[in-house]
């Protein structure tokens, strides 16, 4: 029989397998190849804790998750249409997540004895022969073995021809959704340069497997997604982390600052220090210091020198970092306190994703010490939110917060991205002269309430700054019991008066009032808009506003609150933005909570949204 | 209201002085230091705006507010790496670090060992009265053992650090000793901190006559001083002793007292002082021993070590020269841009 | 004219003077005195933030309060009604907190041309001559001057002279006042008994005091106040750091653990240190750290090995703990950390007073790692109140914070001590068996899923702990999602069913139900209490409740709340604990806040209490 | 279900191993220093619930889970900070730390130092790898000048540290260094640290195989090791060289590199090796070129230095005992009476 062909709108494709089977780069290649054709996409990958857990293990597999379309894709998608098992532990830490009727596309020879045993299935009872996997449609075949076949004469070890395993893959699926080899074949063909005989192994696989789907009979149908209507422009693809770090670097230029970026190594906040430290043309300074102390320390140090301070972690690191920003609030200094969040408490969930450092940032130092708190809501989102960050740590002389977490560092998605030149400036002054009769007044106020910076360097401005209360303008060291309030009192009036100077918040999707409406922040926004947009398909009044500004909100918060009957807050924690939206406007927002280290599905949001009607 | 201010290199020690009221008891130690500080740097020529005195918290740690030069109060134990940012991204700036026993060898040992071990650029005064002034009176890292305040009522029971020895083991270029009572010499290790490319080390011995006084009398009173103090200078004999009587020379590794009035052994016998051999300056830093103590070894004073090492933030700056070279000023756009890009048509 | 006596019910006496003067002493001798008598009393020290700051400047003045009286005192008192000045700086300092009719006590060789010039007065203008305290009753006595009279023979020099000078204002107080000087005369005695001379000077210059007021005839009048009428019983006089210190002797004594204080010295809790490491005869390790990180491990690694860690500091210190508290939420090993909050943020202001901790305590850590909280309400209460904590950490296998403040650690009341057999023990006991098959299970929970304690040094229950999340029951690490997202329930359902094993909330004040509640926690009780009384003697319907527990609440704390039209919540920050109360309760609690770094006044808190009616 | 066990001296090192399977890279150093571990403890005569292995976060950090014994898998750098609280409210514990450079040279310097200065008799395992390799290959305190890593792409401009000079400086009593891929020595080495009473600080060379593969192969590798090596033994020349044919001796303070083939020098003109001298322990320390270059000095490993100094675990229980005899154990009614107390009448 002829092979058939099926239009669908969107496909969840989960590649998975050793740390060693190159799963990662598998699914980077088809990512790319389907943007360059023009769906929407978005990814996720999950790596395992350990470096290298020991080869077919549970704890050892690697998956790399994406979702693509010819419609928006908000989410790397709950339940995969496809799973590709490289080997039996493969198989078993993804069944779960495979929709009802999906693909099984499984390397016969991952699922010998041995790999059985260590995925901890009893022997003699193979999964992909006993039937159990009879609901799906089950594709097997020997990966391997027709690897080496294909490299026989290659005159390559075993070793290096098995690397190429994931080729043979990466050509079937592209022979089953119908996609060119050209974007793979130029990748490889730059990549190994150097080695061409592990070019032309590499080369030989890919094809292989595509010939493969071409030539067998056992397959009928092949896959068409077409090209997305999306936003004309020009795209790429981008990860959070990196979007992270450009948008630092772009901060810099639009400033005139030059960024440095004090920090110590943490999952998964690393990657932005990797980045960043590629382009120190651009005048960046990264500094890898001693421990989480004396990286914010330094960035506080070159932020008093005129520099604009960065530093970044992940929870545990952050805690460490609560005396030093407490001492930024007092000195009201500019810089970038970045957390990265991790599954938590203490070292909790290194390599998982989570929400749950916001009261963290909210309230984790000593006395009254308010800052300001941005947050991203995707890996492009990245680039433009953690540049407001820095607009607001400059303009208003205070140091931020700025949220990302695990999800979106490592998740990527295609970004139209912007020209420089449409970026807006970020304006400041250096002080130069006296702000007072014949003298300096570090802590003289503008319209804003930010004090005037005035860095070493510049004649007769020289003035002392440390963490003792300070009098009101001079800043010289004060007890008066109403000064402390007065300086208390400003020290906030400042940070609550920037929500003059940031957007009204806006709905979403829907309406302006009615029913329903959901309110996220960070990596929860993707899921949370696809779920609303199901469930006012299907008829339900509900609305969806997402906050990038935790601190402070939007004025007009309020308002859209009170148009709604109900408030529905899905946070991965166990409810923490909630307690404070609760308290602050009276309103009994319901806490919906998910602590399982991963995103939630779009399912899981939906129900919850269906279970308010 | 406002005018534009220009530079002087030229100003006068009081100059140096704000209008702050100066916070320490009488008869304090950081009395003299504040003083020597601001009657030495003048002579500097750096324009008062290019000076910056980083301190922690402590008693020591008020110092900056007593500087009419820039200057950060920071939080305790970590001036040290506010003065690493400050330096490694404006290593023109003249960067003075002042901390206590507490601040630097207790809280801040970490952040010490790391500066010395990067070499920037920096003076460190660590202002050693071998107690927590500030917190009114518990032992420190440096105080001897068997110390009685607050906290140990039956003595302390912890070994002390050697600040010298520590300082050399973490590759310090400059390591160096002197002591709040005598202006001269304090002003001339100074001097020499100034002028060493490198971490300079200072310690300074420095009385606290509320909660640890006397402390340091046997090396600066008149009557025990010339006995007990041993004056290194480079390149000269190690000689002290009420009359300069006494010498210490090198038996192989084993230092020996001997003295020089019996004819014995004369200068030319003894121990030159080389500022350049960590062998040595081990050996001296190891002049530690309790004064109570039977034929003890004086307490060596004046500049131990120093070697040349790149700083960390010039190497830092020449890597950002080194990339601009290489790749030309950045890019934004086509940074953005990045290499793989598709275009969805309108 | 002959002396006339006046009765009073209650008086407060505001010592002041240079650091030099001997306040301090001079207050305390009054209050042993007053307290010998009978009466009730509350006293408050405030020093100067530098350790002697110049003579005679405002930032050298010393203070001591103290209130007494023959009904019950809750607080050291707002308006002074005498005011003894020992120099010019200390008029300036304090007068604004004298009384419309005070009387002024003052030493006239401090008003001298140097001090008026110290103190900031225009010269020429002394204000003990100028008339412009004519609305005081002026009492001036060359102090000074009398008591190198009082010496001229004693052969002492005039340094240790004038160090007499507060014994003179001390017996003429004591005149003033009808009291006795047996208590002083013991104690100059017993003090120097090694040196003779100086103990007859004291002794001389305290009678001449006494005698002065008898001889002069500048004062008609002298009062009299009666002894309260206090619960019968054996009283002492405690401060809030020491009884601090000595609820966690008892914690040992009571739970039979060894007492492991890890800490760092900071104001203003070093003097639990000092005085813990005094008793180390009840076998009470101190281990003076080389920063708060260490402390609190060290305290851990303790508790670990089977004693009871203990650390504490101040806000700063705190800080740097946030990482190591949530490791010991992940190890749930006892462990308590003692907050003694003073001025924040950062630096802030270390000798005075605040409540700005309670965010921090609740939040700042990094992921969900739930605490219970405890508070203490004065000096004494500090002793029964940290015996609470340790049962909870002890019985629950958690980290438990406790907050303190400076307010309490230095301020001093009458205790009513209880004997030590009426003390509950605290009851738990080390794992020696196995709790499973053939194996011994470290998170296998008993009913108040507190997990077992088994130590080293117990042969066969050899076991792991550590940060990662941790498999239910067995302890092994897991990433498995839905296992964390169970643990974390588990730890959170653990702090919260605390609840049910502490004492119901009571209404301290007022009736069950009515119009106003006022909510307090830590050291604002004396004085809301005081004022809630005069509020209700003028016949507001207002009641007072006051909680010790902060987490969790008590159970029916919700009942209390809702039984009242208004709840009103003065605390001394921008408002803590009421954006809890308002988010769980969804009540609109009204904050009152106060930011002096100083406590509420009665009369402040009065004033808002009318404002509600 | 409950039973007693009962405690026993005698096991295997199998009986050392957990179920839990070992998750470090393939081929990664810290499957020898594991192994030596479990094969030398059992001959300690411990009971297995007498050991308590601590560690901090990192690859090597993970020691403790394959541990039966208890354990500790704590916080980055602070495993110094558990152990001494643990040692020194259970000093009949033995007590094991084991940490990364990152850990301990890094994050966790200061609390490194001051448990060597207050030397807890506790035994350090230091497994330098030169590399943070759980955050997957940064750069670390220990990394050459000049690194390529992930957070050091035109190299690290970080001076290193020395970790024996450094443990020297802050007075450690035990100072010792092994490699992973030497089992015997090793294994000595961890017997000679366990037998030491004080903090004994033994480095380990350690491979890590996906990050910083190689970097101690010279010292490793048959082809070199003997030439690269240098074994040091008590009282035992300074021997090296393929066929041993290679000595240093001391010219003053200065080593020499000589060939004993040549006749002019024979085993009797070298330096014998003396544990107990910190003079030459230093010297020793030093010896800490980079292999590459020209006439460089040969790794020293083995023991470089050892000194008896008292304990501060042991300090601490000494007060107590004293403070209870000299007021008699503490009585909690006298304590809550205070002194002052007075009576009011029902
Ligand atoms: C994080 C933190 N911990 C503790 C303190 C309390 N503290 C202030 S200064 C100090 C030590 C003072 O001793 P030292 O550094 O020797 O300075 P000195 O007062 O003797 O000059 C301490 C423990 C603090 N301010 N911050
Ligand atoms: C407070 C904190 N900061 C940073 C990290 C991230 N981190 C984990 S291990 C590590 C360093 C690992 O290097 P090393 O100590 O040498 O151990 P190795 O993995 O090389 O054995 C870092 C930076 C952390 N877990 N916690
Ligand atoms: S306490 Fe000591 S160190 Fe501090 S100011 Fe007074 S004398 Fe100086
Ligand atoms: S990353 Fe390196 S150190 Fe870590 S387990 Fe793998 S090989 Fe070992
Ligand atoms: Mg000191
Ligand atoms: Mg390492």
């Amino acid at each position: 029989m002829s092979n058939s062909t099926k239009q669908l709108e969107k496909v969840v494709i989960k590649f998975a397998g050793d740390s060693g089977d190159g799963m990662q780069l598998t699914g980077t290649q088809f990512t790319q190849t389907a943007a360059l054709f023009g769906n929407d996409i978005s990814t996720f990958p999950d790596f395992p804790a350990e470096i290298r857990a020991p080869q077919g293990t549970l704890a050892g597999v690697s998956g790399f998750q994406l979702h693509f379309g010819s419609v928006n894709i908000y989410s790397p998608g709950d339940a995969c249409d496809v799973l590709v098992a490289m080997n039996a532990a493969a198989l078993k830490a993804n069944l779960r997540s495979l929709s009802e009727t999906g693909i099984i596309i499984a390397n016969v020879s991952g699922f010998d004895a041995k790999n059985l045993r260590l995925a901890g299935y009893a022997d003699g009872d193979n999964p992909i022969e006993n039937g159990s996997l009879s609901k799906y449609q089950l594709i097997t075949m020997d990966v391997t073995k027709m690897t080496r076949n294909a490299l026989n004469e290659s005159g390559l070890g075993t070793k290096e021809i098995d690397r190429a395993k994931n080729m043979f893959v990466l050509g079937f699926l592209y022979w089953m959704y119908q996609r060119p080899l050209e974007n793979t074949v130029r990748f490889i063909e730059e990549k190994f340069t150097k080695k061409p005989d592990i070019r032309d192994a590499n080369l030989k696989v890919l094809k292989a497997g595509y010939y493969y789907g071409d030539t067998t009979e056992t397959f009928t149908t092949r896959f068409q997604v077409n090209p997305a209507t999306m936003k004309p422009g020009v795209y790429r693809n981008i990860m959070g982390n990196q979007a992270t770090a450009m948008g630092l670097i772009a901060a810099g230029e639009l400033s005139g600052l030059s960024i440095y970026y004090g920090t110590y190594p943490i999952t998964p906040a690393s990657d932005i220090l990797h980045e960043l430290s590629k382009h120190k043309n651009f005048g960046v300074k990264t500094y890898q210091a001693e421990d989480e102390i004396a990286a914010i320390c330094a960035s506080i140090g070159a932020s008093f020198g005129g520099s604009f301070g960065v530093t970044a972690s992940s929870g545990p690191g952050i805690a460490l970092k609560g005396e030093a920003m407490g001492l930024a609030v007092m000195l009201e200094l500019p810089l970038l306190v970045i957390n990265v969040q991790r599954g938590g408490p203490s070292t909790g969930l290194p390599t998982k994703t989570e929400q749950s450092d916001l009261m963290q940032a909210y309230y984790g130092r000593n006395g009254e010490a308010p800052m300001p708190i941005v947050s991203a809501s995707s890996p492009s989102d990245c680039f433009e939110s953690v540049i407001e960050a820095c607009r607001l740590a400059i303009e208003f002389m205070t140091p931020v917060i700025f949220l990302s977490d695990g999800y979106i560092a490592n998740g990527a998605e295609p970004w139209k991205f912007p020209d420089a030149s449409s970026l807006n400036p970020i304006r400041f002054s250096f002080a130069k002269e006296y702000n007072g009769e014949n003298t300096y007044l570090p802590y003289k106020r503008n319209e804003k309430l930010a004090r005037p910076w005035a860095i070493p360097g510049t004649p007769g401005l020289e003035h002392r700054i440390g963490g003792l209360e300070k009098q009101d303008e001079t800043g010289n060291v004060s007890y008066d019991p109403e000064n402390h309030e007065k300086m208390v009192n400003l020290r906030e009036a400042k940070i609550e008066g920037i929500a003059k100077h940031i957007p009204k918040q806006k709905v979403d999707t829907g309406n302006e009032k009615g029913k329903l409406l959901v309110l996220t922040w960070g990596s929860s926004y993707g899921i949370t808009k696809s779920a609303v947009l199901k469930a006012r398909a299907e008829g339900l009044d509900v609305s969806h506003t997402h906050l990038r500004y935790l601190k402070p909100f939007p004025e007009n918060l309020g308002e859209i609150l009170y148009s709604f009957e109900k408030v529905l807050m899905p946070e991965m924690n166990r409810g923490q933005l909630v307690r404070i939206i609760r308290d602050k406007y009276m309103v009994p927002a319901i806490a919906y909570n998910k602590v399982q280290g991963m995103p939630f599905s779009v399912s899981e949001v939906l129900e919850k949204i269906k279970e308010q009607f | 209201m406002s005018q534009t201010i220009e530079s002087k290199k030229e100003y006068t020690s009081k100059e140096l002085s704000t209008d702050q009221e100066v916070r320490w008891c009488p008869g304090c130690g950081d009395y003299s230091i504040l003083k020597q500080v601001q009657t030495i740097v003048p002579e500097f020529g750096i324009p008062r705006e290019n000076l910056v005195f980083i301190s922690g918290i402590g008693c020591s740690s008020r110092f900056p507010y007593y500087m009419e030069t820039y200057g950060m109060h920071s939080i305790h134990g970590r001036a040290t790496t506010f003065a690493t940012g400050l330096k490694s991204s404006r290593p023109e700036l003249s960067v003075w670090i002042v901390s206590g026993d507490g601040d630097s060898m207790s809280i801040g040992g970490n952040h010490f060992i790391h500066l010395l071990r990067r070499n920037l650029d920096v003076n460190l005064l660590l202002f050693n009265n071998q107690i927590y002034g500030l917190t009114k009176g518990q032992y420190s890292p440096t105080s001897e053992t068997g110390k009685v305040t607050k906290s140990t009522p039956m003595g302390s029971i912890d070994h002390p650090f050697n600040p010298s020895a520590l300082a050399l083991g973490a590759d310090a270029t400059f390591v160096a000793r002197s002591m709040d009572r005598d202006p001269k010499h304090m002003q001339e290790l100074l001097r020499r901190s100034y002028h060493h490319k490198g971490a300079s080390f200072l310690e300074i011995y420095q009385n606290c006559n509320v909660f640890n006084d006397g402390a340091f009398f046997i090396y600066t009173d008149k009557e025990t001083k010339k006995a007990e103090a041993l004056f290194v200078e480079n390149n000269k004999p190690l000689v002290f002793g009420a009359n300069d009587e006494k010498g210490i020379l090198l038996d192989g590794f084993k230092p020996v007292v001997v003295n020089l009035t019996e004819g014995k052994y004369t200068a030319d016998d003894l121990w030159i002082h080389d500022e350049r051999d960590r062998v040595k300056a081990g050996i001296l830093s190891r002049f530690f021993d309790d004064p109570k103590m039977e034929n003890h070894f004086p307490r060596p004073f004046g500049v131990f070590y120093v070697s040349d090492r790149s700083c960390y933030e010039d190497e830092l700056n020449k890597q950002i020269s080194k990339a601009i070279e290489l790749k030309g000023k950045g890019n934004l756009n086509a940074l953005i841009r990045g290499k793989e890009v598709w275009e969805i048509a309108g």
